[in-house]
C-alpha cells in the first residue's frame, strides 16, 4: 500500500462559518476521488487541509496510520500537488521550471526526461521559451507535465482542468485514470463532468449551500 | 611641434598620469565600440544563416 | 502495468547539496533573466549619495565627516529595497507553496535564496562604495574597512530582511512595511558598521567593531533561515 | 517631407539609407580623428597656465558635447516613434542610447582626471559636473527599462516616454543645479572663463569635436542596421541578406 | 423582452465630476481597509531620521546644520517607496484594464489616484517632518517654511512619481527601477525645497524657491497626468 | 442597430509567429460568438485586437463602419469587458467593487440595484464580505454580477466559465442566450462546450497549430 490517508471527523471553519464539519475521507491505492461543490463550499480549504497547510479545526488527518504532522516528511515524499496557482515562475523556461520541479521533489532527472514530459503535454518547441511568454493554458501544462516528470502515488490537483483546451482535458483524464489504474491516488476539486465517470468517486460539499 | 623628444611627449610635461588615461579611455571606447558593433553584425548573420538552414530542413 | 509496479522508488533521490544546487541554478538563472537588475541596487546607492550632497551642503569638509554613515545607511536602504521582491513573485506563482510542500528542509532552501541574494546585492554595494566615498571626499586609506564592514553587515542584513520579507509576503503593500519591521533589527549592524570605518578614519583600530560585526553574522546564520522558513509558512497558508 | 517620413516607415528602405550614408561618415571620422589627435596631442602648444595638462580638452570637450547631443537625439527619435509609429526611430534611439552613456561617462571621467592638477580634487559639486553626473543616470535608467522590458514593442513606448520625460527635464536641473550652487556659496570654478585661445589650440578642438560627432552617425548607423535587421530577421529580404 | 428593449440608453449617465467622485470613493476604501498603511511613511522618516544621528555624530550643532536637507531627503525617500505600490495591485488584479476600457478620461482618473497619494502620504509627511526637525535641534521658526515647501514640493514628487509607477507596474522588480527612472527627476524638487528651509534658516526669503516650487507643480498637475495615462496605457496591453 | 463591429483581414503576430492571418469578423445585433482554439492559439489575443488594447499588425477593426480608434468612446460606451483577472479588488467588498465598476461604465446605480445584481450570481449575503474572503468562483461571480448590473449592447468575455461551478455554468449559458435574444452581441473564448450550442457561432483559430 503506497496511499493510506484518512480523514475523520474533519471540519472546517472560515469566518464564523462551518464549511463543513463531521467529513470522512479515506483514500487507498487506486482512488480517484473528486470533490464538488458550489462555489464557495470548500473545496480549496479541504485541500489545504489535507496537505497539512491548514490546521483542522475539528478532526484528524493519518498517513499511514500517523498523525499527519508527525508523518510529514514522509507524507510529501508521496505527494504531487498542483494548486490555483501552479508554482511556474514566469521568467523561466519550460525547461528551467521543471529542472527545479523535480530537484524539490528529490528526483533526480535528465535534460531529456523533461523534454520528454514537456512533449507528452504538447509543448514540444517551447522547450525554451519563458513562460510569461506564453498563454494561459500553456503555462499550465507546464505544471501538469510534472505528473509525467515526478513519479509519485499521491496526487492532490485544484482545478486541474482550468484553462486547458478540450484536447488537453481529454489527454489530462486519461492521464488521471491511468495513474489510477496504476495503482495511485488522485483527490481532484473540478467543476468538469468526467468522461469516465464511474471510475470516480464524487464527494460533495456543502450540499446544503 | 610642441615636444623636443619622444620621451617628452610621453612624459606630457609632468602630466602623463592624468592626460594619458583620459586620451586611453577615450581611445578605448571608440575601438571596442568598433569592436562591439562588428561582434553584433557577425553574430547576428550567423544567427540569420541558422535560422535559413533550419527553415530549408524543416521545409 | 500492474498495481505493483507503481514507482514509488523515484529514478535517483537527490541528496540536500544536490537540492540546493538546484535551487541556487534557478535563482542564478532568474537574475540572469533579469539582466542588469543587479545593477539597480548600485545605482540607488549611487543616487542616495548624490542626493546628500544637492540637499545638506557640497562642502567636502562637511561631506568627509559624514560619507562613512552616509554610505552605510544608503548601502542599508539599498538592501532594504531590493528586499522586498526577494519571495513576492515565488508567492504569487505557487513556488513558495511548492516549496512548502516538498520533501526538502525548507531554512535549507532559504538560506539558499539569501545566500544568492547577497552576492547579487551586498558584494557589489561593498566592492563600489568607495568608489562613491570618492564623490563624498572619503580618505582613500578607509576603503579596506568600508569594503570589509559592508560584506561582513550585508550578509546579516540580507539574512535578518529575509525574515520581514517573508512576513510580509503575502501583504498587498509589503514594501514599506517591510521597512518598519526590519529597520530596528538593522540599527545595531549600522552602528557597528560606520563605527568600525570611523574608527579607522580616525586612526584607532577597525577589529574590535569588525568582531562584533562577524558575531552578528554568526548569529544570524544560525538563526535566521529557521526564522524565515516559519514566516513563510505563516504567510503562505491563507 | 510626407513621403521621406513615409519612406522613413520602411525598415527596408532605411536600412539601404544607412548603407549608403555609412561610408562617408566613418571616412570622415577616421581622417578627422586622426588629424585631430596628432594636431592635439602633438603640435599645439602648450597652455600658459595648466601646461600640457590641458591637452584633455580635446576629448574632454567633445564628449561633453556629445553626451548631451546623443541624448537630444534619442528624444527627438522617441517622439517621432511615438507620434508617427515608426519602428525605425526606436531602433534608432535603442542603439543610440549606450554610446551617449559612454560618452558621458568619459566627460566625467576626463573631467575628473583633469580636475586633480588644475583643482587639486577628483570631485567637487560643482553645477556643471552634478548636471553632468544626473544626466548619467538618466542614461542608465534608459537603458535599465529597456533592459527590465527585453526586446519587445511594449518596452519600446516605455522608454520612449521616459526619455521625453527626462529630455525635459534636463534643462530643469541645468537652471536648479546652477542656482542651488549659487544659493549656498559663491561659484568655485567658473568653466567659461578662460583665456582667449590661440587658434593653434581651437582648430584641433574643433577637429575633434567634428570627428566625434562624425564617429557617432557613423557608428549609429551601422548599429541601426544590425537593430533592422534584427527585429525584422523574419522578413524575406533580411533572410536574403544571410547568404 | 423585445429586440427593441435592448437598454442601451443607461439609467443615469455620470458626469466626469461623478466619476471622479467614484474613484475616489474606491481610493479611500481601500485606503481604509489598509488601516495604518497610511502611518508607514511617516515611520520610514522618523527612522531614517533616527538612523543618521546614530551613523554619523550626534552633536546638535552638526545635526541641525544637516536637518533641513536630511529631513527633505527622507521625505523624498518615503515618498519613492510608497510610490512601488500605487498600481501594483490595480494591476494584478485587472483594475487597470477596466480603467483603459472605460469610456472616461484616463488622465483624470490617474489624476485622482494621484491626488489621494498625496493626500495619504505627502501631506501627513510634511506635517510631521517639523516634529522630527525637533529631533534633529532644528529650530522651531523653520517650521512654517518646511511645512509648505514638503506640502508644494511632494505633490510634485507624487505626480513625477507617477509616472515611474505607470512605467514599471507590469515589471516583475518595479521597486528599484523604479527609484533608478525616478529620483533624476526629483532632484530639482529636493534642490529648491531643501534651500528654500536653508535660506530661510539663514534669515533668507524663501519665497523665489517656493513660488520655483508653484511653477513646478502646475507644470507637473499640466503635464504628468497625460504622462500617467500613457506609461499605463503602454504597461497593460500585454 | 448597437452592434456593428467587424474586423478584416487581421493578423496578430507574436514572437516571430502569426497566430492568425487574414481572420473576418463581423458582429451584429443577436450574433454570439464563441471562439475556439487550443491553449496558445491566440484567443486572448483576439480579444485584446478586439477592444483595443492591442494594435494588429494587419488588417483593420471597424465599429459602425469606423476606425476603432476613431470611434473609441462611443466604442467603449458599448463594451463590456471581463479578462482574464475580472478587475476585482481583493481588499474591497463586493458592493463596494460592483459600485466603482458601474461608475467606470459611465452608470449611475442605486445600492438595491447593486444588491439584486450580486443576489443575481447567488451572493447574497456576501455584500459586505471583503473579495479576498472570498473563494475564486465567488470572486469571479462578482464580476459576472456587472452583466445584470451595466446594460452594454456588447459583451467580449474572456474564459467567463473560469472556476464556476456547475449551477452557475447553467445561469451564465442562459444569461448570455438571453442577451442575444434582447439584440445583444456576445464574443467570448471558452473551452467548454455550451448545452443549446445551435444558438452559438464558432470562431475556430489555429486549426493547423
Ligand atoms: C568631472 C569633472 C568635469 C565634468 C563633469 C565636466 C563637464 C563639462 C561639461 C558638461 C562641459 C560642457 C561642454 C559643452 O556643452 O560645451 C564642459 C566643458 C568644459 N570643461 Fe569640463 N567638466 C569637468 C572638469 C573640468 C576640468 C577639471 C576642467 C579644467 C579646468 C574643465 C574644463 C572645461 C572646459 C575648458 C570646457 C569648455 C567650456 C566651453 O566650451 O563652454 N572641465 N565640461
Ligand atoms: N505577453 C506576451 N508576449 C509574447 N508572446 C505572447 C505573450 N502572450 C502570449 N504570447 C504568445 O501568443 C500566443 C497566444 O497567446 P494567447 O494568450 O492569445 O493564447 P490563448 O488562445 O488565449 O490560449 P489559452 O487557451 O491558453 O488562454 C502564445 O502561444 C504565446 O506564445
Ligand atoms: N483567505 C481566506 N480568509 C477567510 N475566509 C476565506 C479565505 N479563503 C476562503 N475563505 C472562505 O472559505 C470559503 C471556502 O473557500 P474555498 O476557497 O475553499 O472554496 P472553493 O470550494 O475552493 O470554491 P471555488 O469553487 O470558488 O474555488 C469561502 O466561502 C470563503 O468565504
Ligand atoms: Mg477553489
Ligand atoms: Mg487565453
Amino acid at each position: 500500500m503506497n496511499v493510506v490517508l484518512d480523514a475523520h471527523e474533519l471540519a472546517c471553519e472560515r469566518d464564523d462559518r462551518w464549511l463543513f464539519d463531521s467529513l470522512e475521507l479515506h483514500l487507498r491505492d487506486g482512488d480517484i476521488v473528486r470533490i464538488e461543490g458550489a462555489n464557495g463550499s470548500g473545496k480549496t480549504s479541504l485541500l489545504k487541509l489535507l496537505t497539512g497547510q491548514l490546521v483542522p479545526d475539528a478532526g484528524r488527518i493519518e498517513w499511514h496510520g500517523q498523525p499527519l504532522a508527525r508523518a510529514r516528511e514522509a507524507f510529501r515524499r508521496s505527494l504531487l500537488f498542483i494548486g490555483h496557482e501552479p508554482g511556474v515562475a514566469a521568467a523561466l523556461t519550460a525547461q528551467e521550471n521543471l529542472a527545479w520541479s523535480a530537484a524539490m521533489a528529490g528526483v533526480g532527472v535528465s535534460a531529456a526526461a523533461i523534454d520528454d514530459a514537456l512533449a507528452g503535454v504538447g509543448l514540444t518547441g517551447f522547450e525554451d521559451v519563458a513562460a510569461n511568454q506564453l498563454s494561459a493554458g500553456q503555462r499550465r501544462r507546464i505544471a501538469l507535465a510534472r505528473l509525467d516528470l515526478v513519479p509519485r502515488p499521491l496526487w492532490i490537483l485544484d482545478e486541474p482542468f482550468t484553462a486547458i483546451d478540450r484536447h488537453g482535458v481529454a489527454w489530462l483524464e486519461q492521464r488521471v485514470l491511468s495513474h489510477g489504474e496504476q495503482g495511485g491516488a488522485v483527490i481532484m476539486t473540478t467543476h468538469h463532468t468526467f468522461q469516465a465517470n464511474d471510475r470516480v468517486d464524487s464527494l460533495i460539499l456543502g450540499a446544503t449551500a | 611641434m610642441a615636444f623636443d623628444s619622444f620621451s617628452a611627449f610621453l612624459t606630457m610635461g609632468g602630466y602623463a598620469r592624468y592626460v594619458w588615461p583620459a586620451w586611453g579611455l577615450a581611445t578605448l571606447m571608440i575601438v571596442g565600440f568598433v569592436l562591439w558593433a562588428r561582434r553584433e553584425r557577425r553574430q547576428l548573420m550567423q544567427q540569420l544563416q541558422r535560422r535559413r538552414r533550419r527553415e530549408a530542413d524543416s521545409a | 502495468m500492474s498495481s505493483r509496479e507503481m514507482p514509488v522508488a523515484t529514478p535517483t533521490r537527490l541528496g540536500w547539496a544536490h537540492v540546493c544546487l538546484a535551487q541556487l541554478r534557478r535563482e542564478l538563472a532568474l537574475a540572469r533573466r533579469r539582466g542588469g537588475d543587479w545593477l539597480n541596487p548600485l545605482l540607488f546607492l549611487a543616487l542616495v549619495v548624490v542626493l546628500f550632497p544637492l540637499g545638506i551642503s557640497p562642502q567636502p569638509a562637511r561631506l568627509a565627516d559624514v560619507a562613512p554613515g552616509l554610505l552605510w545607511v544608503a548601502a542599508l536602504l539599498a538592501m532594504l529595497l531590493s528586499l522586498d521582491a526577494l519571495f513576492r513573485t515565488d508567492h504569487a506563482d505557487g513556488t513558495l507553496e511548492q516549496m512548502l510542500l516538498a520533501p526538502q528542509p525548507l531554512p535549507l532552501l532559504c538560506l539558499t535564496k539569501v545566500v544568492v541574494h547577497w552576492l547579487l546585492t551586498g558584494v557589489p554595494l561593498a566592492l563600489c562604495a568607495p568608489w562613491l566615498g570618492v564623490l563624498l571626499s572619503l580618505p582613500a586609506g578607509a576603503a579596506p574597512v568600508l569594503i570589509g564592514s559592508l560584506l561582513l553587515g550585508s550578509a546579516t542584513l540580507s539574512l535578518i530582511g529575509a525574515i520581514g520579507a517573508a512576513l510580509t509576503v503575502g501583504l498587498p503593500r509589503g514594501g514599506i512595511l517591510l521597512s518598519l519591521l526590519i529597520l530596528p533589527l538593522y540599527i545595531p549592524v549600522l552602528i557597528f558598521g560606520a563605527g568600525a570605518v570611523q574608527t579607522a578614519l580616525a586612526g584607532g583600530s577597525a577589529a574590535p567593531a569588525m568582531a562584533l560585526l562577524g558575531a552578528m553574522l554568526a548569529l544570524a546564520v544560525a538563526g535566521a533561515p529557521f526564522a524565515i522558513a516559519g514566516a513563510l509558512r505563516i504567510s503562505v497558508n491563507g | 517631407m510626407w513621403t521621406f517620413v513615409h519612406k522613413l516607415g520602411s525598415p527596408k528602405w532605411c536600412h539601404a539609407l544607412c548603407a549608403r550614408l555609412q561610408p562617408g561618415f566613418w571616412i570622415a571620422a577616421g581622417l578627422l580623428l586622426a588629424v585631430g589627435a596628432v594636431w592635439s596631442l602633438a603640435f599645439s602648444p602648450p597652455d600658459y597656465q595648466m601646461g600640457d595638462s590641458y591637452r584633455i580638452i580635446y576629448v574632454h570637450v567633445p564628449a561633453a558635447i556629445l553626451a548631451q547631443s546623443v541624448f537630444v537625439g534619442m528624444a527627438l527619435a522617441s517622439a517621432v516613434f511615438l507620434i508617427w509609429k515608426i519602428k525605425v526611430a526606436d531602433m534608432a534611439a535603442t542603439v543610440m542610447a549606450p554610446f551617449g552613456a559612454a560618452m558621458t561617462f568619459l566627460g566625467l571621467f576626463t573631467g575628473s582626471l583633469w580636475g586633480v592638477p588644475t583643482w587639486g580634487t577628483w570631485w567637487t559639486w560643482d553645477a556643471r559636473l552634478t548636471a553632468m553626473l544626473i544626466q548619467l543616470f538618466l542614461y542608465i535608467g534608459v537603458i535599465a527599462l529597456r533592459g527590465a522590458y527585453g526586446r519587445d514593442d511594449q518596452g519600446a513606448k516605455a522608454v520612449a516616454v521616459l526619455t521625453l520625460v527626462g529630455v525635459v527635464n534636463i534643462p530643469i536641473i541645468k537652471y536648479s543645479v546652477v542656482w542651488w550652487n549659487t544659493l549656498h556659496q559663491p561659484a568655485t570654478f567658473t568653466l567659461t572663463e578662460r583665456p582667449a585661445m590661440p587658434a593653434s589650440m581651437w582648430v584641433p578642438l574643433l577637429i575633434m569635436v567634428l570627428g566625434f560627432y562624425s564617429f557617432f552617425i557613423a557608428l549609429t548607423l551601422y548599429r541601426l542596421r544590425n537593430e533592422i535587421m534584427r527585429r525584422e530577421s523574419r522578413t524575406r529580404w533580411v533572410q536574403a541578406l544571410a547568404d
